[in-house]
Parts: C-alpha cells; sequence; structure tokens
C-alpha cells in the first residue's frame, strides 16, 4: 500500500466536503475517483498532497503519516499533483513551467534527463519552449501541467481532470501517456469525469457522492454496476 | 482630562481658572508643538500655577497641525471643558479656523507662533479677543529687507519658500516689497513643497543668477538641508531668514555666517530672558527654541491680563491683555499691543557666527 | 548648455534616489502584488539606524548600513508576519489597508519620544564630501556612491529573480499560491525572503539618503515613498528595471520643471506626465499590455 | 408616488433619531463639542458614500477622493463668501455647484484615465489629487478670494445639523435608490468582472464614469458643507493622506455595503476624537500610535470589512425583500 | 437570410495566426459545431464575433449589418450572446442579479426614475425581476435566486452562464465548452439543454466542443479547424469519416457516444 486515506473529514468553513471517506493505492496500480460534479474529489487530491487540512482522519503515504504536512514538503515525499485547471504559471515561459516542476530535484543532469523525457512526450512543448505559458491554448496548458507534474519524478502521481478540455486526439494521448507512465512504474492516482476511459486504463475504482465513497471495486466490477451505469455513463435514458 | 481636578475640589474653595492649550502634539511638527508646550509649562510652573486669586488648571489638547481637528478641540475646550482663554495653536493653518471660534465664544485666545494677519483681523474686522506674542508675517521680511539693504549693504537677492505655509509665503512675500521699494533687486523667487528635500533643480539656478543674499524664510530643518545644499552648489550668498531658524537643532555649521530676524537674542543681558534660558535648559536638558520661547511669553502675557482683571471672566482678560503696558516678555521689553492684537516690540537680528547666535541689533519696526 | 547639462545632472542625482527606494518597493510588489505603503516607513527606520550607527554609536559606517540592513530586513519579515499574511487570501485591498495602518504606527511610534522622537535631525556627513570636476560639471563621491549602489541593487535583483531558484520560487508565488506549493515551494519563506530583500534595500536606501540629504525625521519617508513608488508604476509595477527607469524619469522631469517651468508646478507636471503615460501605456513604461486572453 | 414600507420606516427611523438628537441637545447631554463631531460625521458619510459607489459598487480604485472633497469645499465655499448673505438659498445653490464643479471635473478626468487598471488607475487617481492640490496652493493667482496656500477664511457658516442631517438622509435614499436599479447591477457587474458586463451589453466606460462623477459628486457636496461648517479651508486639509481616510472607511465597512460605509464613516470621526478624551492629557501622543494599532487590528480581524455585501433590511427596496431571508446579498467582497 | 455572414477573418498574435481566412455563414435556426484541436483558434473566433479581439483582416456581418470593429456591449445589443469557455460569471453578485443586470440595455425607465423611485421604475423592475425568475426558472436555478453565483455547484455555474447570455435576448447563441468538465451523463443533460433553449428562445447556435457526444448529437453541420484555418466542413457522418479530421483531431479510436 502506497498511500492510505482513512475517514478523511474536510471542511470549507462550515461546509463539511468530506464526510468521512477511506480508501487506498497499491504500488503500481491506477485508481480513479469517478462523481459528479461538486462530489468532493478534488478536495480529496488537495488534502492528500496537503493544500488542505483535514479535520478528521488519516493520511499514509508509504507508511508516514502525512496529514499534517505540509504541500511543499509532500512533493519532496514523492506526490506529484496536477491541479484542476491546470494552473500553470501564466508569466513564466513553457520551459520555466517544467523547470519549476522539477523545484525540489538537485541533480541537474538527472533534471535535463527527465526535461527531454517529457519533452519528448509532447511534441507540441517543445515547439513552444520560449512562448509565455499564459499564452497557451486550453489544450497546450493541460499538456504543460502534466509535463510539469513529471517533472519531478514521482512516485505517486495525483491527476485531477487531465483530459478535461482536451480535443479526442489528445483525450486519447493522455490517457495512452497515463497508462504509459504507469507501465513505467509510477503508481497514479486518477479522478475524471471522463469515466469511460479513466475506467478503461484504472485497475481500480472508488465512487464518490457528495463526499462519501459509494462504491468501490475493480474497473469492471465498477462499469458493469447499473446505477453507475445511468449516473455516469448515462447510458440509461433517465426521464427528462 | 484629568489633571489637578482633584486639587480644585479640595476645601480650600479656590477659585480656579482653566486655560487652553492646543498644539499639534502628533503628527510630523509634533517636535514644534512638544517645544511650545515645554515654554508652556515652564510659564505656569514659574508662576505656580497661579494668577492673581486664581489657581490655574490647564487643559492640553493635540491639533495635529490639521484644521478640522484644530476647531474639533476648540469647540471642546471652550465649549465642554469651559476655558476661559486658550494659548495656541501653532500655525496659521490651525489657528485662524479656532481664533474665529474662540472669538465667536468670546474666549481669549493668544497664539505663541500663528504670524499670518488673519489670526486677528479678518475680511476687515478685527477678532476682539485675539492675540498674539510674535510678529505678524510682514514685520520681519520687512525689517530683514531694511536691515540686508542698509546694513549689510547688499543689493541683490534670492528667495526661496515653501509655497504651500503661509508663514513662509508670508515673510517671503514681504521681503520681495521692501527689498524693491529699498532700491534692492530680487533676481528670482522660487519655491518648494513641504516635504521637499532636493532643491538642486532652483538652487542650480539661482547660482547662476549670483545674488548677494539668498532668504530662507522657513523652518530650522528646512533651511538647515537647503542651505547645505545651496553650499554645494557654490552658492556664496549671505543666508538671511526669519525667527523659523531659531533652535539648537539648527545646522550652525552650514549656515555660518547667516542672518535672522529674531524675537530676542539668549545673549539679553535682561534677567526675563537670562532666567527663562537658564530655566528651560536646567528643566529640559536643552536650548530653548521660537516655539519654545513664544509660547512661553504668550502664556506669561495672558497670565498677567488675568492677574490684571483678577477675574475669569473673558472679556474682562481681554481688556486687560488689550491695555498690557510696558510688560516685559523674553522677546522684547516693555511690550504693549496695537489695536489689532498683535504686540509691539522690536526685532531683533541675530547672526551665526562661531556655530552660535550673535547679537547684531535691534530695530523698531515703524 | 552647460546650465542644462548640471540640471540633467541633478535630475539624475533625484531619480536615482528615487531608484534606491523603488528597487525594494518594485521588487515586493512583483511577488505579492501589495502596495506596501510601510515600505518609505521602513526607509525611515533605516536612515535612523544608520543614524545612530555611525553618528551615536560610532560604528564605521559599513558596520552602520549592515546593522540597519539586518534590523530592518527583521522588521520586515515581522511586519508581513503580523501584519500581512494573517490577510494573504483576504481581498487585496485588506491588506493594502494594513500597510496603511502599519505605516501609520511606523511613523507615530518612532516619533514618540523613547523610540526616535519628534525632533528633525541633522546628519553629519560620515565622510567627507568631495566634488570633482568633470567637463564643467561637479559631480560628488555622494553622487557617484548611490550611482553604483543602485547599479549593484539593480543586477543584483534581476539576477536573483531570473536566474536563482529563489527568484523562480517568486515568480511563481506571484502568480498562484497553491501551485507553487505543489511544486515544493516554500510559500511562506519565499514571501519572507521577499520583505527580507525589500526591507534590507529599503534600509541601504535609507542611510544613504539620509547621507545626500542629511536630515532624517519620522514622517520622511511619506513622500519619497509616495514618488518612489509613483516613479515604479511609471516603469510598469513589478518590473525592476522599470522601477530605475521610472525613477530617472521622475528625476529628470521633476528637475527640468522647477529648473525651467515653475518649481510651483513641479509635482503638478509630474504627476500629469505620469498620467499622460499610463493613458498611453496603461501598464507603465516596460509594462506588458496584456490583451486578458479570454 | 407612493411611499413604499421601508422608505417610510426609514423615515420613520430618521425621525427618531432626530428626536434623539434634539433631546439630547435639549437636554445638554449632547454638547456642542459632540454634536460637532456627529456634524462631522455626516458630512464625512455623504463623502464616504461617493467612493462606495466608485470603489465599493464598482470597483474602480480611486485615491483621489479628497481632491474632490476640497474641489466642493472651494467651490461652494467661494460662491457663498463673494456672493451669499447667509441665505439658505445661496447655501443650497452654493453646494449643489460645488457638488457640479467636482462632478464635471470628474467628468474630465474620468473619461481617460478609468481606462486604467486597479493600481495604476489608484495611482493615477492619487497623482490628480496632487495635482488638484497644486491648483488649490496657486488658485488665488486666478481668484485671490481662493487664498491660495494661505488659505481661506470668512465662508458663511450656516450649515448646522438640521440641514446637515436633512442631506444625508436624502443622499443615502438617492443613492439606496441609485444601487439598487440597474444602473446599480450595471455598476456591480463591472465591478465583478468588466469583460463579461461588455460582452453582455453593458457599456462599461459609460458606468464607470457615471460611477466617478456621481461619487465625486457626493465628495463635492460633502466638501461644500464642511466649507459652511468648518471656517477655514487650507489646501492641507484636502492633500492625498486624506483620501485614504475615505478608503479606509470604505474598505473597513465592508465593499459593497451602504451600511457599512455609513456605520464605519461615524465610528471613525468618533474613534479619533474618543481617543482624543479616553488618553487623556498625558498619553497623547499615543493617539497616533493606537489609531494605527486599531486599523490593523480591524482588518485583520474582518478582512472582507464590517458589512461586506449586505444591507441593513432598512435600505433594500420592498420588492426584492420577499424574495430574501433577512439580509440581502447584492454584493461580494470584490477583491 | 444568413444570421452570421464571416468572411476573410484573421487574427494574429504577433508573430502567430490564431486565425486565418476564416469564412463562416449561419442560418437562422441552425446548430453549428465548432471543433478542431486544442489551439485551433475556435475561441479567438468566438472572441472576434464579441468585440473583443479586433480581427487583423476581414469582415463580420450579423444580420446583413457590419459588425466588425464594433465594441462588445453594442456587438451584444446587436442580438449576439455568449458564454465562456472560463466561466466568467459575477462572482460576488447573486444570481438573480448576474441575469438583471444584463437586462440593462433594454430598461425602459431612465436615471431620474430609478433616483426617484418613479411608478415607472418599479413596474419595470417588476417585470425585469419576474423575467429573469422565469429565466432561471427555465434553467432550474430559481431556487437559488439569491444565492451567491460563486457558491454554485460548477453545474450550476455552467447553466447561469447560459441564462445570463439568454437575459440578453440573442437571436445568436456562442456557446464554448458548456459540457467541459461533465461526466457523460451530465454532458447528456446539457444536449437537452441546448435543445430546449434553442426551440424555446429560437436561437441560432455555433458551439464549440470537445465532447463528441455533444457535438454530434446537436449539430446539423460541422466546421472544423486546424491551425487557423478551416479543413473540414460537413454533417456529423462526414466529418466522423474525413480521414483529415480523424488525423489531426478525433484520433483513430474516436469513442462517439
Ligand atoms: N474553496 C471552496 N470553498 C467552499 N466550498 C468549496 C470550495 N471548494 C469546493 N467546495 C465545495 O466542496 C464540495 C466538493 O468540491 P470539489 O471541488 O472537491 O468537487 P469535485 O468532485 O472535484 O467536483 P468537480 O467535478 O466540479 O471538480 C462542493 O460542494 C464544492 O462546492
Ligand atoms: N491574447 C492572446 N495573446 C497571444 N496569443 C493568443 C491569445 N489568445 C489566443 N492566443 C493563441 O491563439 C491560439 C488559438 O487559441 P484559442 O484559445 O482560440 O484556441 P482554441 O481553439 O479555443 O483551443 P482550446 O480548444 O484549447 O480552447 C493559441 O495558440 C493561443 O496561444
Ligand atoms: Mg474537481
Ligand atoms: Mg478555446
Amino acid at each position: 500500500m502506497i498511500l492510505q486515506v482513512k475517514d478523511l473529514e474536510v471542511y470549507y468553513g462550515s461546509i463539511r466536503a468530506l464526510q468521512g471517506i477511506s480508501f487506498y493505492v497499491d504500488k503500481g496500480e491506477i485508481v480513479t475517483l469517478i462523481g459528479a460534479n461538486g462530489a468532493g474529489k478534488s478536495t480529496t487530491l488537495r488534502t492528500i498532497s496537503g493544500l488542505l487540512i483535514p479535520r478528521q482522519g488519516e493520511i499514509y503515504f508509504q507508511g508516514q503519516k502525512i496529514n499534517r504536512t505540509p504541500a511543499h514538503q509532500i512533493v519532496r515525499m514523492g506526490i506529484s499533483h496536477v491541479p484542476e485547471g491546470r494552473q500553470i504559471f501564466p508569466n513564466l515561459t513553457v520551459m520555466e513551467n517544467l523547470l519549476m516542476g522539477a523545484y525540489t530535484r538537485r541533480n541537474r543532469s538527472e533534471v535535463q534527463e527527465s526535461l527531454e523525457e517529457v519533452l519528448n512526450r509532447f511534441p507540441r512543448l517543445r515547439e513552444r519552449a520560449k512562448q509565455l505559458a499564459g499564452t497557451l491554448s486550453g489544450g497546450e496548458q493541460q499538456m504543460l501541467a502534466m509535463g510539469r507534474g513529471l517533472m519531478s519524478k514521482p512516485t505517486l502521481l495525483v491527476l485531477d481532470e487531465p483530459s478535461m478540455g482536451l480535443s479526442p486526439l489528445l483525450v486519447e494521448e493522455i490517457f495512452e501517456i497515463i497508462k504509459n507512465i504507469n507501465q513505467q512504474g509510477t503508481t497514479v492516482l486518477l479522478v475524471e469525469q471522463n469515466a469511460y476511459m479513466a475506467l478503461q486504463i484504472a485497475h481500480r475504482a472508488y465512487v464518490l457522492e457528495t463526499g462519501r465513497i459509494v462504491l468501490s471495486g475493480t474497473s469492471a466490477e465498477v462499469q458493469a454496476n447499473p446505477q453507475i451505469r445511468s449516473a455516469y455513463l448515462g447510458e440509461v435514458e433517465e426521464g427528462a | 482630562g484629568g489633571q489637578g481636578k482633584t486639587e480644585t475640589q479640595g476645601a480650600s474653595g479656590e477659585k480656579v481658572i482653566k486655560i487652553g492649550f492646543i498644539a499639534p502634539l502628533t503628527g510630523d511638527v509634533k517636535t514644534f508643538g512638544e517645544s511650545a508646550q515645554k515654554g508652556f509649562d515652564l510659564a505656569l510652573e514659574q508662576a505656580g500655577y497661579k494668577a492673581g486669586d486664581f489657581k490655574i488648571e490647564p487643559v492640553k489638547a493635540d491639533d495635529r497641525n490639521d484644521a478640522t481637528e484644530a476647531v474639533n478641540v476648540a469647540t471642546k475646550l471652550i465649549t465642554q471643558d469651559g476655558v476661559k482663554a486658550i494659548v495656541g495653536s501653532l500655525t496659521s493653518l490651525t489657528t485662524i479656523p479656532i481664533s474665529k471660534f474662540a472669538n465667536d465664544n468670546k474666549v481669549v485666545l493668544i497664539t505663541g507662533t500663528a504670524t499670518s494677519p488673519k489670526v486677528t483681523v479678518d475680511e476687515g474686522k478685527r477678532k476682539e479677543y485675539i492675540f498674539r506674542a510674535c510678529f505678524i508675517d510682514p514685520t520681519q521680511g520687512t525689517v530683514a529687507a531694511k536691515f540686508a539693504l542698509e546694513e549689510l549693504k547688499l543689493k541683490t537677492a534670492a528667495i526661496l519658500y515653501d509655497q504651500g505655509n503661509d508663514y513662509t509665503i508670508g515673510l517671503a512675500n514681504n521681503f520681495k516689497e521692501a527689498f524693491t521699494a529699498g532700491g534692492g533687486q530680487v533676481l528670482t523667487m522660487e519655491a518648494y513643497a513641504k516635504n521637499d528635500t532636493d532643491f538642486s533643480a532652483v538652487l542650480t539656478n539661482i547660482a547662476k543668477k549670483n545674488p548677494d543674499i539668498l532668504y530662507l524664510p522657513d523652518y530650522y530643518q528646512k533651511v538647515s538641508l537647503i542651505g547645505k545644499q545651496a553650499r554645494d552648489k557654490g552658492i556664496k550668498a549671505v543666508f538671511i531668514g526669519g525667527d523659523g531658524w531659531d533652535s539648537s537643532d539648527l545646522d550652525y555649521k552650514t549656515m555660518e555666517g547667516g542672518y535672522f530676524t529674531n524675537h530676542y537674542s539668549a545673549q539679553d543681558p535682561r534677567p526675563e530672558v537670562q532666567n527663562w534660558v537658564k530655566q528651560f535648559k536646567e528643566k529640559y536638558g536643552q536650548e530653548p527654541d521660537a516655539f519654545a520661547t513664544l509660547t512661553y511669553d504668550a502664556t506669561n502675557l495672558l497670565l498677567n491680563a488675568i492677574k490684571t482683571a483678577n477675574s475669569d471672566d473673558p472679556a474682562k482678560i481681554k481688556e486687560a491683555l488689550q491695555n498690557t503696558k510696558d510688560f516685559s516678555i523674553v522677546s522684547g521689553e516693555k511690550v504693549s499691543f496695537d489695536e489689532n492684537g498683535n504686540p509691539i516690540k522690536p526685532v531683533t537680528i541675530l547672526k551665526i557666527e562661531g556655530g552660535k547666535q550673535k547679537f547684531v541689533t535691534a530695530i523698531k519696526p515703524n | 548648455m552647460e546650465h542644462f547639462l548640471e540640471q540633467v545632472l541633478n535630475g539624475l542625482q533625484l531619480g536615482l534616489m528615487y531608484a534606491l527606494i523603488a528597487l525594494g518597493y518594485t521588487m515586493v510588489y512583483g511577488v505579492v502584488q501589495l502596495i506596501n505603503f510601510a515600505h518609505g516607513d521602513v526607509f525611515m527606520v533605516g536612515a535612523f539606524l544608520g543614524y545612530f550607527g555611525f553618528a551615536v554609536w560610532g560604528l564605521p559606517l559599513p558596520v552602520a548600513i549592515l546593522t540597519a540592513m539586518v534590523a530592518c530586513a527583521l522588521l520586515g519579515v515581522i511586519i508581513e508576519r503580523v501584519a500581512y499574511r494573517p490577510l494573504r487570501y483576504a481581498p487585496k485591498i485588506a491588506a493594502l489597508i494594513s500597510a496603511i495602518g502599519v505605516s501609520l504606527f511606523l511613523e507615530y511610534f518612532s516619533s514618540l519620544k523613547f523610540v526616535f522622537g519628534p525632533n528633525y535631525r541633522v546628519v553629519p556627513r560620515p565622510f567627507p564630501e568631495v566634488h570633482w570636476n568633470i567637463a564643467g560639471l561637479s559631480v560628488s563621491n555622494i553622487q557617484v556612491i548611490v550611482f553604483v549602489v543602485v547599479l549593484f541593487m539593480l543586477i543584483l535583483l534581476q539576477i536573483l529573480i531570473y536566474r536563482t531558484k529563489t527568484g523562480m520560487a517568486m515568480r511563481t508565488v506571484a502568480v498562484d499560491h497553491n501551485a507553487a506549493r505543489l511544486m515544493g515551494v516554500n510559500v511562506d519563506t519565499t514571501i519572507s525572503i521577499t520583505f527580507a530583500i525589500g526591507s534590507a534595500f529599503a534600509a541601504l536606501g535609507g542611510v544613504l539618503y539620509a547621507i545626500a540629504y542629511p536630515q532624517i525625521h519620522p514622517f520622511m519617508g511619506i513622500m519619497p515613498g509616495l514618488k518612489a513608488f509613483t516613479a515604479a508604476v511609471l516603469g510598469g509595477i513589478g518590473i525592476i528595471p522599470g522601477a530605475v527607469l521610472g525613477a530617472l524619469i521622475m528625476g529628470q522631469v521633476e528637475t527640468l520643471t522647477s529648473a525651467y517651468i515653475s518649481s510651483q508646478m513641479r509635482d503638478a507636471i509630474a504627476f500629469a506626465i505620469l498620467i499622460l503615460v499610463l493613458l498611453f501605456r496603461p501598464t507603465g513604461l516596460l509594462g506588458r499590455t496584456e490583451t486578458e486572453k479570454v | 408616488m407612493k411611499l413604499s414600507r421601508n422608505t417610510f420606516f426609514y423615515f420613520a427611523g430618521a425621525v427618531f433619531f432626530f428626536a434623539l438628537v434634539k433631546a439630547m441637545q435639549f437636554s445638554g447631554m449632547l454638547t456642542p463639542y459632540w454634536q460637532l463631531v456627529l456634524d462631522q460625521a455626516l458630512i464625512i458619510v455623504i463623502g464616504a458614500l461617493g467612493l462606495s459607489i466608485i470603489y465599493g459598487f464598482t470597483g474602480q480604485f480611486s485615491l483621489g477622493h479628497a481632491a474632490f472633497y476640497g474641489l466642493g469645499a472651494y467651490t461652494a465655499g467661494a460662491l457663498d463668501k463673494v456672493y451669499g448673505n447667509g441665505n439658505m438659498l445661496f447655501f443650497f445653490l452654493s453646494l449643489l455647484t460645488g457638488a457640479a464643479v467636482a462632478g464635471l471635473v470628474a467628468l474630465l478626468i474620468g473619461l481617460p484615465i478609468l481606462r486604467l487598471r486597479s493600481d495604476y488607475l489608484g495611482i493615477a487617481t492619487l497623482g490628480f489629487g496632487i495635482i488638484v492640490r497644486v491648483g488649490m496652493e496657486n488658485g488665488n493667482k486666478l481668484f485671490p478670494v481662493l487664498g491660495g496656500a494661505t488659505g481661506m477664511s470668512g465662508t458663511p457658516q450656516v450649515a448646522h445639523f438640521d440641514l446637515i442631517f436633512i442631506l444625508t438622509l436624502i443622499v443615502i435614499l438617492l443613492v439606496r435608490n441609485f444601487i439598487f436599479s440597474t444602473y446599480g447591477r450595471a455598476c456591480t457587474s463591472i465591478r465583478e468582472d468588466e469583460i463579461a458586463a461588455d460582452v453582455m451589453g453593458i457599456d462599461t466606460t459609460r458606468y464607470k464614469v457615471m460611477a466617478f462623477v456621481l461619487g465625486c459628486a457626493l465628495a463635492g457636496l460633502a466638501g461644500g458643507i464642511y466649507a459652511h461648517r468648518y471656517p477655514f479651508l487650507h489646501p492641507a486639509s484636502f492633500d492625498f493622506l486624506k483620501s485614504f481616510d475615505f478608503l479606509l472607511i470604505v474598505v473597513l465597512g465592508g465593499l459593497g455595503s451602504m451600511t457599512g460605509t455609513i456605520v464605519t464613516a461615524v465610528g471613525w470621526v468618533f474613534l479619533l476624537e474618543v481617543l482624543r478624551v479616553v488618553l487623556g492629557q498625558n498619553f497623547i501622543d499615543w493617539r497616533g500610535v493606537i489609531y494605527a494599532l486599531i486599523l490593523v487590528v480591524s482588518i485583520i480581524v474582518r478582512p472582507q470589512g464590517l458589512f461586506s455585501g449586505k444591507e441593513l433590511r432598512l435600505l433594500i427596496p420592498d420588492h426584492l425583500k420577499m424574495l430574501t431571508g433577512k439580509e440581502h446579498t447584492h454584493a461580494g467582497s470584490g477583491n | 437570410m444568413p444570421v452570421l455572414e464571416i468572411s476573410n477573418l484573421a487574427k494574429t498574435f504577433g508573430g502567430l495566426k490564431a486565425v486565418n481566412n476564416f469564412s463562416l455563414s449561419l442560418d437562422e435556426g441552425e446548430i453549428v459545431g465548432l471543433i478542431g484541436p486544442n489551439g485551433a483558434g475556435k475561441t479567438t473566433v468566438f472572441n472576434l464575433i464579441t468585440g473583443l479581439y479586433k480581427p487583423t483582416a476581414g469582415t463580420i456581418h450579423f444580420c446583413e449589418e457590419d459588425i466588425t470593429g464594433l465594441p462588445p456591449f453594442k456587438i451584444s445589443q446587436r442580438g449576439i450572446a455568449r458564454t465562456f469557455q472560463n466561466i466568467r460569471l459575477f462572482k460576488g453578485n447573486t444570481v438573480l442579479d448576474n441575469v438583471r443586470a444584463v437586462f440593462h440595455p433594454r430598461i425602459k425607465y431612465n436615471f431620474f426614475d430609478a433616483l426617484l423611485r418613479t411608478p415607472r421604475y418599479n413596474a419595470e423592475e417588476a417585470k425585469v425581476t419576474r423575467e429573469a425568475l422565469e429565466l432561471l426558472e427555465a434553467l432550474n436555478l430559481a431556487h437559488r435566486a439569491n444565492e451567491k453565483a460563486a457558491n454554485l455547484a460548477y453545474g450550476d455555474q455552467r447553466r447561469l452562464e447560459i441564462a445570463r447570455a439568454l437575459a440578453t435576448h440573442p437571436k445568436l447563441l456562442l456557446l464554448d465548452e458548456p459540457a467541459a468538465g461533465m461526466n457523460p451523463a451530465e454532458v447528456k443533460r446539457m444536449v437537452e439543454l441546448v435543445r430546449y433553449i434553442k426551440e424555446r428562445f429560437k436561437l441560432t447556435i455555433l458551439l464549440i466542443e470537445h465532447q463528441m457526444g455533444m457535438v454530434m448529437n446537436l449539430c446539423e453541420r460541422l466546421v472544423v479547424m486546424d491551425f487557423g484555418q478551416i479543413i473540414a466542413t460537413g454533417t456529423p457522418l462526414e466529418i466522423r469519416n474525413n480521414p483529415v479530421v480523424l488525423e489531426a483531431y478525433l484520433g483513430k479510436g474516436a469513442t462517439v457516444a
């Protein structure tokens, strides 16, 4: 178990966004969290990466308790979180953004290696290396965010809706990349609206509803669940 | 505010008169206000907090050198604390509005240092309850011009003044008028703003004109800065200024050789002067400046009037003040008031020499 | 002509003085997007500490300056901790109000008797002033020192911000704290460093200012602070070379206006020019004119 | 036009307050000093409401408000001094002229500079304030009556509580009516997102300028009243540091809240005077220190301001109340 | 008669030709999909139509009238409304006021009516409020009318943006990725919604969307852009089988619901 979350409760002011959720991620897995808008997926990820402090519950990463560790230290421990809405640095160039991803790494040649790797994965970014990131289109920004996330060579890559706003071709590509990254040994925790695709590449899935986990299992099991098919995959016609 | 209140309610049944004191005790000219306060305190202390049959109870207030606050504070002192007379405030900016209020409410007000003619006379009408211990703006400018022309025999002048301060504007304008009338030539008149620290542009212009005199009618801290930069620019002119120079914080080294008009000279052997300087030094460990001296004089003039009237009726105190005859204060022997509430006293001219103020002459203004 | 050149030199000196303050101002703004109105007052505290250092306690000048810089760096960090950090995620204007409060606090507190006191103090020259005559123009050693220091600060800041990791961290913090955190940046530390450097530079500026214009008092920071900030805006706020450019222009405008148009109108004309420049370049001379990407 | 229910209660409240003040005056509880402070507070309320429109509701950062306050003061003061004779008609005419002049100047300067954004706009307005101050210092060269740097005295002191109170009531009502109209909504949408407002059909330039002109005219009106209540006008009373006073009132009150602006304006004026009384003579030099501390602490405790975006029920139009709970929200934190 | 007629539109940023030689004509009542890879220039086209960007070349006619270079608010008043790729609501204002604000150009009382609360003001305010509430009702947001827009859930915010756009009484509605970040079930509901509003408000719609489920279901005609230029147009069926589009945009395994 590389990541374990126990009875997590998180509040925004007085709003209880997470109502006690527990789940785990094993080494080498892709685990996906799916759920409607506002279910608490992003909140879960933000709590894991230390941006939010839980009121209740525990988070263990590689056996270490991290629910009170500040975000900048969690990065060093090996969790890289690619946030929802990209959050790239618009006033930095594409290259600088990528280098920021390796902010915690000291070994220059290794960083250079990762950079090459990322630029090969996203040739578009190489073309735009000197452009200010703020003027990239939506999809380009998403690629940049992913690339930046990979630059820290994480043990656990946490992805929040990486396919949002991307063209179908790129969505496919992104999922390819995720699979690829995973095959090369990085564990992935993936939040996706695009439940089809997510379930296709994930080993296991959890379904979140208003701050609770309502279903879990292997991807196949979850995908087979009729309620899930209607609520998240839109396959059964509902009453208008 | 409360000091002394308990005493007044004591069994003695003494008669009490409250005197207000208004000055900038906070803000950027707090240092002036504190000097004035020292003068006020020392005067009361020397009088044993008594004038005639009356015990003096001072009520102090801060106006932050702000016209609005000054009016608020004067209203408080007059309508709430029941003061019968006020010493203050320091600058014309605050004293003009409170003098109107005091006069309307028939409370005596005497300012140590507010020089604008508008303090005592406005729109051609004399505010009967208002007096001052200093010269009005025209006096010093005129005397300085006369002195420069007749005694120093200097013929050309440049003037540099603060465009936002009516004290310096008043002196500058009157110096110019008198100097020109007396046959001198004002080569240039330049202004700066209150918070300026760099005067190099205008000083460069002045240096080119090479005047005999650089007239600097501002307070000590500003003229020190200007003087320094003027010398750096190679200006050889004699510096001349007004009572604003009178402070131990003046940069004596820079201002060496300059002359300024003042109310008195610390070397004047008169006991009033010597006592004042000595006691001030003893009590506060420093030399008194113009703010302290004039406020001290103003307070003493007021105390004398209360004693003479022996009444706490402001109308009577006002009468007594107006009729002050040959009263000796630090800034003048045998002082009386003219019909506008301005003291009739000679202007002293001092020279900065060897890092000290040196008495040169005293001139009676006409 | 020589006269004109002399005025230009006067303007240069004034401009460099503004640049001295504007650099720190603009750097802090660049990172935290806060008009730190207290900057001018930290500058004042620096001037006082420097003065006490070399004129009262008799420290050698470099030691006095260093002491002032370290003390002000600390002061800057404390101000940020106490007055700005609690407001970090509040609307920007809240921190601005806090900054006005801190500015007033430093002014009024400093003018208390047991602190610096309200007096205007004359600052003695810590070293003799030397004038050189170069092509008919008089140049003083103080002017040269100020020039060198501004240049040094400018280069140092450029290197710091664009060539170091800390600088990159600052630039990310400038945009988005959470995203910066996710990169492993310690946001609190980065902001503290920013304030420390900005305030240390303010102190350095303060001491030099007090040597050039040898008089200090608790309210001395207001006007230079305001002018320096204006200069920073003129050059494009948050942009380091912009601060110097803006400051030099302000210096020239003020000086040449005083010299050739009217000394009464100086501030009016200086600010009128500022407004005019902004109308044509709404984000300052070197500011990026960004069309917001919709 | 029928009086709506809450307008009725608004006036009822006003009458009650007025009666209270009169009773306190009569019984001597309200000394002329506190009366003056109250009058000053009302004057500041009017001026601050002006900035509230400009910044609180329309989001245009202005650091030059005191300049317009001064323009109104000088215009109204000089007019009444020269042409008036203590006559009420002239008093009102001069007030209106003062407001109009401030508004007109705002129009001329606002048209070009309101294109600027946030801090750039702030510094431009601040600069304009300094230009106005230089103008005041040299105004006597054109019109000797203005007195220039030596200040202007002799303005007729005809404003008193009754008049100021009625004017304040009217201003509050008019500002309320403005805010809760389509014009007010146009303004708040500009504050929230100028680009979206533009794309949704709102002429942003026009309403930014309108808000600026209105707000500055109110500052001018307040200035005019000041000139008739305080006997001396001096450029120093209207310099840029005074603009900060208006700004902090509006922010501490809570952006986008008239109620907040009104309460804080009154509170601010009284705070300064109460501190004077509380500290007594011996600690008077702590006044500035404590004032500064109160400022910092209050903004830290309530960064969104006292009433951010909330209004007293009294100020909300009836037809909106039916939709709402106790408090109506019509604005955000507007950062 | 075409509602919108764009000819040879171009926009460059520095050296980048974001839109180039772009021509498009929309007939009344059409729903046309504008698709293409990220960075193709789709949003830029919207920005050009709505006046946020001034075109480098080309003209835009709306209902026969040349609107090229008009300021955004005037274009809106002519009858073009839009939503934004990154939601841009009046966040601090209430849901109701988000909608009411944009009634502004059509309000029939003047400044003095407002200041004096004349009967005209009262009547008109009541009317505007009623209409706004009806719109919110139609988009299933009426129950949140007095909530701050910022407090709405993401999906509600998307719908509020549509409600606000409708409140300008547009003839032409430009939707920029309305279903972004929604799961397939939610996308389906969005499709229903767009159909519904198109009928009810008699709209012509230009739709940018990457979710093929939405585009293929809704649109009669698709325009595909790449590198600022149109690379293909046609019915969904044609586009789905267009090799160029497959290559540039859809990808081989195009999943279409
Ligand atoms: N900063 C915040 N302040 C207050 N409430 C918030 C904040 N962020 C999220 N919430 C609330 O917390 C709940 C969970 O939000 P979260 O962003 O985690 O949802 P999500 O599952 O990621 O949805 P989406 O698919 O829209 O990204 C929602 O009800 C949301 O409104
Ligand atoms: N304001 C701007 N300044 C500079 N470049 C810009 C600007 N706006 C857009 N661009 C560039 O124009 C190109 C087209 O951008 P646009 O946003 O129109 O793409 P898009 O087709 O909407 O993409 P997506 O589907 O990802 O939203 C991009 O390469 C982008 O970098
Ligand atoms: Mg999310
Ligand atoms: Mg787009």
